[in-house]
């Protein structure tokens, strides 16, 4: 059997787990991983046909089981997802490697499992990435969760709680997906793709809303949409620092990417804007749009409240990700393009903006933003790639953020929806306050005591960091080079594709062009210096030489602003926080508790004579009526 | 009206009522040795059920006298049967009595309820698992003020 | 060659009665006499089940022909449940040596006996002796234990068990009162006319209750917790994984050959789903290793008969692959409850001290819950997609509470798992921490091997199992074995 | 467009507002002035200001961040002017449209955010706070007013919306066409402003005149300077959504210096409002008013 591509992916994937797994031990080990991580790139570039022509590349591997055939193939969505993927796990290998594992290793971090935690999960996305029909498909799912389950609870404690919390809800969305499995294959036969997608044609509404909300909340759970999104904050921001930024990169994309061949690919966006929900004008496409937009506008003032820095940035992954849902669910030209291409940007800015966090946390020791300040002084670099990061996550213009969110706005524009505009603009707004107060609580005011031998992030941790900085910035100035990809997803999955150009997007009702808008960017920052610098040098001051109304400042005196940040904003919207969904679920579990004590009740000192009777008179009556 | 009296409805009556009496004297009794005599009463009532599921009234019993010409049989496969099914029943209710006497000496009761009780008592005690399940500590948080710490345990019965 | 499948009958109950003698005469000796029968049990069986050409076949014991003689049926299914009976007495033989060790040897040889005379027998008394047989063994085995608890137990279990057989004998003098046969085969023949009628289910419904106590049937498993806390794990094992299975077996025998009602089937599948529900919602609260598996494995029987109540045998392939996954999962289980036993919160730490018994109790987990490459997921999807298929709701409900009992599964499963890996707290001795070790792990181990051998050739494996359930469910086969064509004296 | 003559629009396009936004400082000042009855400052005043702060001799500074902080100030309004058209240049308006304009005046917010929390001074901070809240407050009846008008239009390129609007002369302009629009605007553009009822955060009684509390010398000179540009810049796009933009140049200063009065003389006869007082009037009145007028549109 020839070894294609795709084999080749998947089995130097495969080393890569063999070799976690078996020298993990040492400390060279974190670089070899890093570097297989590498060649598995290579060996995707190599495949870079796919993301700028479209076409299939097919595995060799395929068996059949009790009757299912399993294959597996490459296409230009598994593509471009398997790019972020592969992409952030070698950065995040490399951040882990050299100083900061020294430093976990100490603090009694299991190193060797971490890297095979790693490996593992980046194999089992791949197999996710490449299945090639629906059981492939719930495959790669089951091994995805379960990887991300290991990932996150290895750090113990809390963070095992968290794993705990999360996989119950990743099973519950395993279970709806297996259901729908069920649905699909009951009344298509196979479960092949194109026999599926045969059958969507022919199936009742009421079944294909059904398969809509098994399928819809199955991958709904992974991405974090927002009935099921409480879990991934906390499983994120605990897991062991590199690891937050390979999770919160791309984790729980893998839920868009499944929906985007199941929802979009097979069931089809006109197909699901047919589904009424009776009684009312909305239709399953409006009801996939509201959850998105509440899903950017809950957690996003989520994170605004959270006091360490960790949970805020996993709070605004969720928040992002309803950007991605809310741009593909939009589905014309430029709403898919900026859903899809927000996945790439969001995979960038988060996973610097993670590791910048684990810069601090490996320097300070803290990453509560109530016991840091004014770090810009002693770690300059850091503080630039969060910068970089925040205006990335905030959607500001020189970095690539802005583009795709400007492409969801104008498709929001363009199909003349008010309300969703308005939404996204709240949730855009509310980034852009949580994500100073992140600024702001960690590296600017003022310095403390106990921080001022602090040093910059050691080089193994700062090459990535600025690696991913100069990706943001260069994807910002030339968004072309991620949209060809983008457009080459969209034939494939159905969508309209976008007429882009290296600069942006051109068309007839208003176009972006960046390389224009950021050159007279700076062009304005350059007249400003001038202006700035013409009035000579400027005599720099001790922190403590500040205006304190009369008082003498001394070094003793806490004289910073960070807890209770927006403190004008929380009087007015303080009420509205009464965390309803995390009610909601404890009273699921009270629920489940109450259930079995009852059971339990009936097995203990029940009866058991009684029962048996009971049930052999009910019966004999029933069979005799 | 009570269907004609005919001799095979009053045996069916009676099995289906022995059997009937001694599965609610198992269900009702709280002593366990009653318990296990209602078993026996339940046993002897399906017993019968079987015997008269092979009897014929104008049959003789079947055993086989002489060589020559045989008056009408009854049909010997359920008496046989019967035969086992009493064996067994005969071996259990054995087993159970001696039972109950080990269960007297250990637990000093044959009390199904106390039995029951003392039985998960023991099982929480060997697993070392707290009993949650307890009159006096009701289960969830309390909605009440804390009780206060030093209250003696009035069962004792706390291993 | 057929001669010798009555043999493995007759020798381990041979071997029972004479073992307290030959105990009394040398132990040495008296010690490796169960074993070597039950290794040539099993040579018997594996031989059969390799030459043999797949071919049912039935043997008429003391040479009566069936219609009134008794005759052990053998077909694939049987022949596989009969090895595995012999081949997991052997592996849970009681080999701890002390004073009562020749009673409760001899009781597992008879317990071992009466399985496998369950696997293979086709006549229904016959089969209600061999059900009280089992029944008296395990009364037997669990009161061997000797603490209180377990006479308690084994009591309230007696009792119950009592009544099931007053009402599976209740059942049989209705069929013989209807049909004037007990022959299993001759049955499935007179069935259509004569037992399809509203006493033929009273009929079919009091067999059920009656040997649903032994498998674990929702009503009437209360004894299921009680009997697995306090009986050594050893035997739990032996029960949960293997006796109740059997009798599973006999309630399919005769869904498939006698009673075709519709009823029949519903009833089942409304006891399936509750007993999934009270057995997983149970489990979730369980505070104490033992009982929790019991729990689970109520649950797990309620899928079982949720498999069974699939119109005309449809779910044949899905109870054989549940079933036998069931039996090494949790036979597995049990045998690392046999250190670990205790409540749940004094394994915290106990991964450290005994890594591979932790990594074999995640495998398990992983495959009870369904985690893809395992056979725990194929078994699943087998079940699904049938389940899936059916229109009626009383299927799709059966299928939701499948689904939601799983994740409650993986919950309270991972929550124990949490725990062992936890780091041990400081005020532990170590020595104190429960180690699971010696020759349950072992066991324990052979079963985590064979469930990743199945992993590996998981597609051969499906494909006998296909082959084997074709063969179980196809009606007629059964009577023309039984009774060839011409009705001359079977061999 | 020849690449010579696009530079030379790009140079004098912020030049042209500069000059603008002093006239218009200068306007602000009179009218305050005129109403608290005295004569108000002379005609360049505020460019003495600025020279005067320029050349200072103790120029202090917190550290890089906080200069780099007036310089992202002044500069992103200078690029916001560009996108601007003015009677006769264009810029780059056609490479980006209104919502780019709208992001490109979030940047000097940003940046004036960083400067003041590098001076770590907690009035500074707090000032900042109610600041991005104050941004939170007025951006939402902003960009409903800008949805409204976009759509209408069909596009988000400001010389398309100026060039429809001119077309039919007074009938056609974008204050008659969405009138209701129109008024939402005004309200969202005074808060915009950040001028009397709305300028909770330079609040000089409570904190210090927040974010300016340690700004002094060019620092408060740049500051001064982004005044001009971010008056100039509302003015002008509001004059452009709403007036029509300016056929001429003359037509096109009186519009913006009218426009600018409006808010000017509201400003100064209001106490200030406290920060969740300004998020609850922006949130309810402009907010509704866009809402129904972007239901007309639709």
């Amino acid at each position: 059997m020839t070894l294609t591509l795709l084999d080749e992916l998947l089995l130097f994937s495969g080393a890569t787990l063999l070799v976690a797994l078996f020298i993990g031990r040492g400390l060279a080990a974190g670089w070899m991983v890093t570097i297989l991580y590498g060649g598995q790139l290579l060996t995707l570039l190599k495949m870079a046909a796919l993301g700028y022509g479209g076409g299939i590349i097919a595995s060799s591997l395929s068996f059949t089981v009790m009757g299912q055939n399993l294959s597996w193939r490459f296409d230009a969505l598994s593509w471009f997802f398997a790019l972020i993927t592969l992409g952030s796990a070698l950065l995040s290998s490399w951040f882990a490697c050299g100083a900061w594992e020294r430093s976990y290793a100490k603090q009694g971090g299991n190193i060797w499992l971490f890297h095979l935690a790693m490996a593992l999960n980046v194999l089992s996305m791949l197999i996710l990435l490449a299945s090639g029909d629906l059981l492939s498909l719930f495959i790669g799912w089951e091994l995805v969760s379960w990887a991300g389950f290991l990932l996150m609870a290895l750090a113990g404690g809390v963070a095992t709680q968290a794993a705990m919390r999360y996989i119950t809800y990743a099973m519950a969305g395993g279970m709806a997906i297996f259901g729908g499995l069920a649905l699909v294959y009951s009344s298509s036969g196979s479960l092949q793709l194109d026999a599926v997608l045969i059958a969507v044609e022919s199936m009742s509404t009421t079944k294909l809303w059904l398969l809509v909300i098994l399928f819809g909340g199955g991958f709904g759970v992974k991405m974090g949409l927002l009935p099921f999104h409480l879990w991934q904050a906390p499983a994120y921001a605990e897991t062991p620092g590199p690891g937050s930024a390979f999770l919160g990169a791309i984790s729980s994309r893998m839920g868009l990417f499944a929906i985007l061949l199941v929802l979009v690919k097979l069931f089809g966006i006109v197909n699901i804007d047919s589904l009424k929900i009776p009684f009312t004008l909305i239709d399953a496409r409006d009801l996939l749009a509201w959850i998105a937009v509440f899903t950017i506008i809950f957690p996003t003032f989520t994170a605004m409240k959270q006091n360490d820095a960790r949970h805020l940035l996993a709070w605004h992954g969720i928040g992002q990700g309803g950007y991605m849902l809310l741009g593909v669910v939009v589905a014309d030209a430029m709403g898919g393009a900026g859903g899809l291409l927000h996945v790439f940007n969001h995979a960038t800015y988060q996973a610097a903006l993670f590791m910048a966090v684990t810069a601090v946390i490996h320097r300070t020791g803290t990453a509560d933003l109530n016991k840091l300040g004014g770090l810009v002084v002693r770690m300059p670099l850091s503080f630039m790639v969060l910068l970089i990061g925040i205006i990335g996550l905030a959607g500001l213009p020189p970095m690539n953020g802005f583009v795709s969110k400007w492409l969801v706005y104008r498709s929001l524009l363009n199909e003349g929806m008010p309300l969703l505009f308005l939404a996204a603009v709240i949730g855009t707004l509310g980034t852009i306050l949580s994500v100073y107060k992140l600024i702001h609580n960690i590296f600017l005011g003022q310095l403390r005591v106990e921080h001022e031998q602090v040093k910059e992030a050691p080089w193994s941790m700062m090459a990535p960091m600025l690696i991913l900085a100069a990706i943001i910035f260069i994807t910002g100035l030339f968004p072309g080079i991620p949209l060809a990809w983008v457009a080459s997803v969209q034939e494939v999955v159905g969508l309209p594709a976008t007429d882009y150009t290296l600069g942006g997007v051109e068309s007839v009702s208003g176009s972006l062009d960046m390389i224009w808008v950021i050159g007279v960017l700076f062009a304005g920052f350059g007249i400003g210096a001038v202006i700035f610098y013409s009035a000579g040098r400027s005599k720099r001051v001790h922190q403590l030489d500040n205006y304190a109304g009369g008082h003498f400042l001394s070094a003793d005196v806490r004289y910073q602003y960070s807890d209770n940040f927006y403190a004008g904003l929380m009087h007015l919207v303080g009420g509205w926080y009464r965390g309803s969904f995390l009610w909601l679920e404890k009273s699921v579990i009270s629920l489940i508790d109450f259930l079995s004590l009852v059971m339990q009740g009936l097995y203990r000192r029940a009866n058991a004579e009684f029962y048996l009777l009971s049930t052999a008179l009910f019966v004999m009556a029933w069979v005799v009526i | 009206m009570i269907p004609a009296l005919t001799p095979e409805l009053i045996l069916y009556a009676t099995a289906i009522g022995l059997t009937t009496i001694g599965l609610a004297g198992v269900v009702l009794s709280v002593h366990l040795f009653r318990m296990v005599l209602s078993l026996v009463i339940a046993e002897a009532g399906v017993n019968l059920m079987l015997v008269l599921a092979g009897y014929r009234w104008d049959a003789v019993a079947p055993i086989l006298t002489s060589l020559g010409e045989q008056p009408a049989m009854v049909d010997p496969v359920p008496q046989a049967m019967v035969l086992t099914a009493i064996v067994i029943g005969v071996g259990v209710q054995a087993l159970a009595v001696s039972i109950l006497i080990r269960i007297r000496q250990r637990y000093a009761t044959l009390d199904r309820w106390e039995v029951a009780e003392r039985m998960d008592a023991d099982i929480a005690a060997t697993a070392g698992t707290p009993r949650d399940v307890s009159q006096e500590a009701p289960l969830g948080e309390r909605p009440l003020p804390p009780i206060p710490a030093k209250r003696v345990d009035p069962s004792g019965s706390e291993s | 060659m057929n001669g010798a499948l009555a043999l493995t009958i007759a020798l381990p109950l041979l071997g029972a009665f004479l073992l307290p003698v030959l105990m009394r005469v040398s132990v040495a000796f008296g010690v490796w006499i169960g074993p070597a029968i039950l290794a040539y049990g099993c040579w018997i069986l594996g031989d059969l089940w390799l030459t043999g050409s797949m071919q049912p076949f039935s043997v008429a014991l003391g040479g009566f022909a069936p219609p009134l003689g008794i005759n052990l049926y053998a077909d694939t299914l049987a022949l596989l449940f009969a090895l595995a009976a012999q081949l997991l007495g052997l592996i849970f033989w009681p080999f701890k040596l002390d004073q009562d060790s020749a009673r409760r040897q001899a009781l597992m040889l008879l317990l071992v006996a009466a399985s496998t005379g369950l696997a293979l027998s086709g006549d229904l008394f016959n089969l209600y002796v061999f059900y009280e047989l089992t029944a008296v063994a395990t009364f037997g085995l669990v009161a061997a234990s000797g603490t209180s608890a377990a006479y308690a137990a084994t009591i309230r279990y007696l009792i119950l068990s009592g009544i099931g057989s007053v009402l599976t004998l209740f059942g049989i003098a209705l069929i013989y009162g209807q049909t004037g046969t007990l022959n299993l085969a001759h049955l499935a023949q007179l069935a259509p006319e004569q037992l399809s009628n509203e006493l033929g289910l009273a009929a079919f419904l009091s067999l059920l209750i009656g040997i649903g106590v032994k498998a674990e049937l929702f009503p009437v498993n209360t004894w299921v917790p009680e009997v697995y806390a306090t009986a050594s794990s050893r035997l739990s094992a032996f029960l949960a994984g293997l006796v109740s299975k059997l009798a599973l077996l006999i309630i399919l025998r005769l869904l498939l050959l006698v009673f075709h009602q519709p009823e029949a089937a519903q009833v089942i599948l409304i006891l399936g789903i509750l007993g999934v529900v009270s057995g997983e919602l149970a489990a979730w609260r369980a505070k104490e290793m033992r009982r929790m598996l019991a729990f689970s494995s109520i649950g797990q029987l309620g899928v079982l008969f949720i498999a069974m109540a699939l119109p005309d045998g449809q779910g044949m392939l899905a109870v054989l692959a549940l079933a036998l996954h069931h039996l090494v999962i949790k036979s597995g289980l049990f045998m690392l409850a046999d250190g670990w036993g205790g409540a749940l919160q004094r394994l915290r730490g106990s991964a450290a001290a005994s890594p591979l018994a932790a990594g074999l109790f995640v495998l398990f987990s992983l495959s009870l819950v369904g985690m893809p490459p395992l056979p725990g997921f194929w078994a699943k999807f087998t079940l699904i997609t049938e389940l899936a298929g059916q229109t009626e709701p009383l299927y799709l409900m059966g299928l939701t509470v499948f689904l939601l009992a799983t994740v409650v599964e993986a919950a309270y499963l991972f929550r124990v798992a949490a725990i062992i890996y936890q780091s041990a707290p400081q005020e532990r001795r170590p020595d104190e921490i429960p180690k699971a070790g010696g020759l349950s792990l072992a066991t324990a181990g052979l079963f985590g091997a064979g469930l990743i051998a199945t992993t590996l050739l998981i597609a051969p494996v499906g494909d006998r199992l296909q082959t084997i359930a074709a063969q179980a469910q196809d009606v007629d086969l059964y009577i023309n074995t039984v009774f060839p064509a011409t009705p001359g004296a079977s061999q | 467009m020849a690449p010579l003559e696009l530079l030379l629009e790009l140079t004098l396009m912020p030049l042209v507002a500069f000059l603008v936004g002093m006239m218009m400082v200068l306007m602000m000042r009179r009218i305050a002035a005129r109403i608290q009855r005295r004569v108000g400052p002379p005609l360049f005043q505020p460019l003495y200001d600025i020279v005067k702060l320029h050349s200072k001799q103790t120029q202090v500074s917190h550290g890089l961040i906080h200069d780099i902080g007036i310089v992202m100030a002044m500069g992103g309004y200078i690029a916001a002017e560009t996108l601007l058209p003015v009677p006769g240049m264009n810029g780059i308006a056609e490479k980006g449209g209104i919502i780019t304009l709208l992001y490109l005046m979030m940047i000097p917010s940003l940046g004036l955010a960083l400067g003041v929390g590098q001076c770590a001074n907690p009035n500074g901070s707090i000032g900042i706070a109610r600041a991005l809240t104050a941004m939170l407050a007025y951006d939402i009846p902003l960009v409903i007013v800008i949805f409204g008008v976009a759509y209408a239009a069909g596009t988000t390129n400001l010389v398309d919306i100026i060039a429809q609007q001119q077309a039919g002369g007074f009938a056609t302009w974008g204050a008659v066409q969405m009138p209701l629009l129109a008024v939402a605007g005004l309200i969202a553009m005074h808060a915009s402003l950040g001028k009397q009822p709305f300028e909770i955060y330079i609040a000089p009684a409570e904190i210090a005149t927040g974010p300016m509390v340690e700004m002094s010398g060019k620092h408060l000179g740049g500051l001064f300077v982004m005044q001009c540009f971010q008056l100039y810049t509302i003015s002008v796009l509001y004059v452009s959504l709403f007036l029509g933009g300016g056929s001429t140049w003359f037509d096109f200063l009186l519009k913006s210096f009218l426009v600018l009065a409006i808010p000017a003389s509201i400003a100064y006869l209001f106490p200030r409002y406290r920060t969740e007082d300004l998020l609850r009037l922006m949130w309810k009145w402009p907010v509704m008013l866009g809402l129904i007028g972007v239901a007309f549109v639709l």
